[in-house]
């Protein structure tokens, strides 16, 4: 039996109380990969609605964060791409749906600052493009004209781990760290989904992606529930 | 309006052989998925995705995907020796910070000043930037390898970009299924010719002027 | 024999071409635990001066970064504090160094934007403290008035890993990884001192905390050479 | 100038009681080393330290030292189960976004609403701010240690602190040898007393009116 040390490791059914309508939840991923597929089910039967989110892109119809913008729960989405939800393009063409449109560098950068504590970061990427410079404030440092991205926190971010501890110490498996350990720490309340929940000091301390103070509740996972674009005939 | 494979493989072939040891190299989708087949054994490159991949390898066999090992277009792939993972901040800042060598891109349009307009139709498809606008305007060398022209017979290389820009005067050369440009302060410069065609076949396809290179090769792959 | 693949491994007479008068060099450490020592010794040799060095601290007399100041060849710092270190005190005090001096979160960050290709960060940390804000640009995000900290580069940055292979890929021991990370990516050359060189594909993609692009150089380290305090009786 | 060791415990001892299971708490040189000692086994607290360690540990028996695992004022320590480490820029996020429950420092002068003055004497020691001042803005809750008095016998809780500010109304708790206050809107609150000391003698040497708790309490220890 493990020790639950910190009271972090919880069910899914503890989480829900989280979920509010018009809140902001932020979500690991990258194209599904990497997204929490039981905490994306639970936003789905919680009904709740009229939610922003944010996160890299907006995954595929059935897969990952794609799933919620199905269903018809999201009012505003800030991603840099849909390219891969036609759902997303459908609801956004149709008035459905308000997109902004970050540059993906941009926007991990965004999601990073605000869990760091920042209030944002200055780039040059998308600075001669409209769509990107609408009407954000710009710097200039040494004679160079710089965006000013601001930082983007959530009410509750939502991550899918390999590994979690009691402490809520994280790794991740492969390319689906991408997002992940970015999010984790952009969330006021900030919820692991884990393959495996090993003991305290099982994890090697230098090997810890996410360090487990940012992290507030694990459930564990039942693992991937959909078909891969590639599993697909 | 798509290219046959052999000609899309002789255009991958060109593109890497701008690819030299030792370099990071990020590639979209499409054509430029192709370019790690025509690498020399014996040049070692180390392939960069934007999800948090350095030194990606090559699709795995049927069979053996792991779900959690893609590529940024959700794909499985394997991984190089030297290789490592990241966040997708570290990946971009790679990016934003030119270590990325080389990326290799589709475009919709090129002006003769190396703009880029690979992003949007707008009224049609707004799938969003995702990483094309870090990669255009950031990484050393921006190849576009495309269809010369588009499939109503326009040329894609063009005085002034239409559509929107993905970035400003990014691009150094552009390849299609005829010829090869080099992006130079003075213009276009036509420094490779595939040889099923002439010169002048070239300028009636190209919207925008263009030298000729004293060494003009012509590609009979 | 180890195979050089990508011609990175070297010797530090090599590296001396890089150290020249006037130059600005990054370097990792924290208290000089992390900060590469035969690098110091090379760039004490190499006898240049009016350094700009930017890094946390300035180590003490003789440990760390700290024999670069004893040995005066610094015109600039940009660190945080230099409480451990009387020698650059008494420097800055009668007028041979000056010194920028930055809270250390935000120095920390200023060297990670850097080296992310971002121009700089915004944190409201020594907003309402003259020595901090000085005549810094500031703007408003939301009601609130945060600092412009611009990003900070360096013609060589200097670092110090456990283990590093052909390729750069760089793992550091425990606490020793502090700012090395974030100065491995800052300098425009970045070269690794490591206690180890192994072949490719013996460092774990997941524990890889420094990707090999980040690093130019790696050279084989004879390790520490210096007392530390708490060893000193 | 200093305290006793005993003095020093006890301070630590009070500050310790603040310290709930599960925190994160930064402690800083001085009197705040001496904190985990006093904590009670069956609490779990995860010490940080601004050089990249969550779950700092006391520190090695003689011998056992790892020159490279040190604590942030560069000494010997050991981990805790459950640490991890990082690099400092993550470290200082941590602060930035609020993840510290507790920083318990030393002081220079403390103002009546909590202005905190710790890091400089100008014109005689310029060591630079270090973390003090993101710690100080930061964590969520800034108790400070120190003696009531200066060497001068003048009371370092001052109605306006004459030294370099390290942050504005942060600090929520002053612990000396002599009382414990807590800073509220209100201004100044004494909650609790040392048994040598009477309220008299602490508004005599206290340069700064304050109010007395309902709950005052005798601190016997």
């Amino acid at each position: 039996m493990l020790a639950n040390t910190f009271q972090k490791i919880t069910e899914i059914d503890y989480i829900k109380r989280f979920f509010k309508d018009g809140m902001t939840i932020m979500y690991g991923g990258f194209g599904g990969i990497g997204t929490p597929p039981g905490l994306v089910d639970a936003i789905i039967e919680s009904k709740i609605k009229e939610l922003t989110l944010i996160g890299n892109d907006t995954g595929f119809p059935d897969i990952g964060i794609g799933k919620i913008v199905t269903s018809k729960q999201v009012k505003r989405l800030i991603v840099s791409h849909i390219g891969s939800n036609p759902n997303a393009g459908k609801f956004m063409t149709n008035g459905e749906l308000e997109i902004e449109f970050s540059p993906q560098g941009t926007l991990a950068e965004r999601i990073r600052a605000g869990g760091m504590g920042l209030g944002g970061i200055l780039t040059d990427v998308g600075a001669d493009v409209e769509v990107v410079r609408r009407n954000k404030q710009t710097c200039e440092v040494d004679g160079k004209t710089f965006l000013i991205e601001t930082a983007l926190t959530a009410d509750v971010s939502i991550v899918h781990a390999e590994k979690a501890d009691p402490y809520g110490n994280l790794i991740f498996s492969k390319s689906a760290r991408n997002t992940n350990p970015l999010v984790a720490m952009a969330g006021k309340i900030t919820i692991a989904e884990a393959e495996e929940i090993v003991p305290l000091g099982e994890l090697d301390p230098e090997g810890i992606i996410t360090p487990g103070v940012f992290v507030d509740y694990i459930i564990p996972s039942k693992g991937v529930n959909w078909k891969w674009v590639w599993e697909q005939k | 309006m798509g290219l046959g494979a052999e000609i899309r493989n002789k255009i991958a072939k060109r593109a890497a052989e701008e690819i030299e040891h030792g370099m990071l190299v990020n590639l979209g989708i499409g054509i430029p998925s192709l370019v790690p087949n025509h690498l020399p054994s014996g040049k070692t490159v180390m392939f960069h995705a934007e999800n948090g991949i350095t030194g990606m390898g090559p699709s795995p066999v049927k069979g053996q995907e792991d779900s959690n090992l893609c590529n940024a277009g959700g794909y499985p792939v394997t991984l190089q020796e030297g290789a490592s993972y990241c966040d997708s901040a570290t990946a971009f800042g790679m990016i934003r910070s030119g270590k990325i060598d080389i990326t290799i891109l589709g475009a919709l349009q090129v002006s003769g000043s190396g703009d880029l307009a690979n992003w949007i139709v707008p009224g049609k498809r707004v799938p969003g930037m995702g990483g094309a606008m870090d990669l255009a305007a950031k990484a050393k060398k921006v190849i576009v390898v495309m269809n010369h022209c588009d499939k109503n017979g326009s040329s894609k290389i063009v005085e002034v970009c239409t559509l929107p820009l993905t970035a400003k005067s990014c691009v150094q050369m552009v390849i299609t299924e005829m010829a090869v440009f080099e992006v130079t302060p003075e213009g276009l410069l036509l420094s490779d010719i595939f040889s099923h065609y002439s010169v002048d076949e070239i300028r009636v396809r190209t919207e925008v002027q263009f030298g000729i290179s004293e060494s003009l090769r012509t590609l009979t792959y």
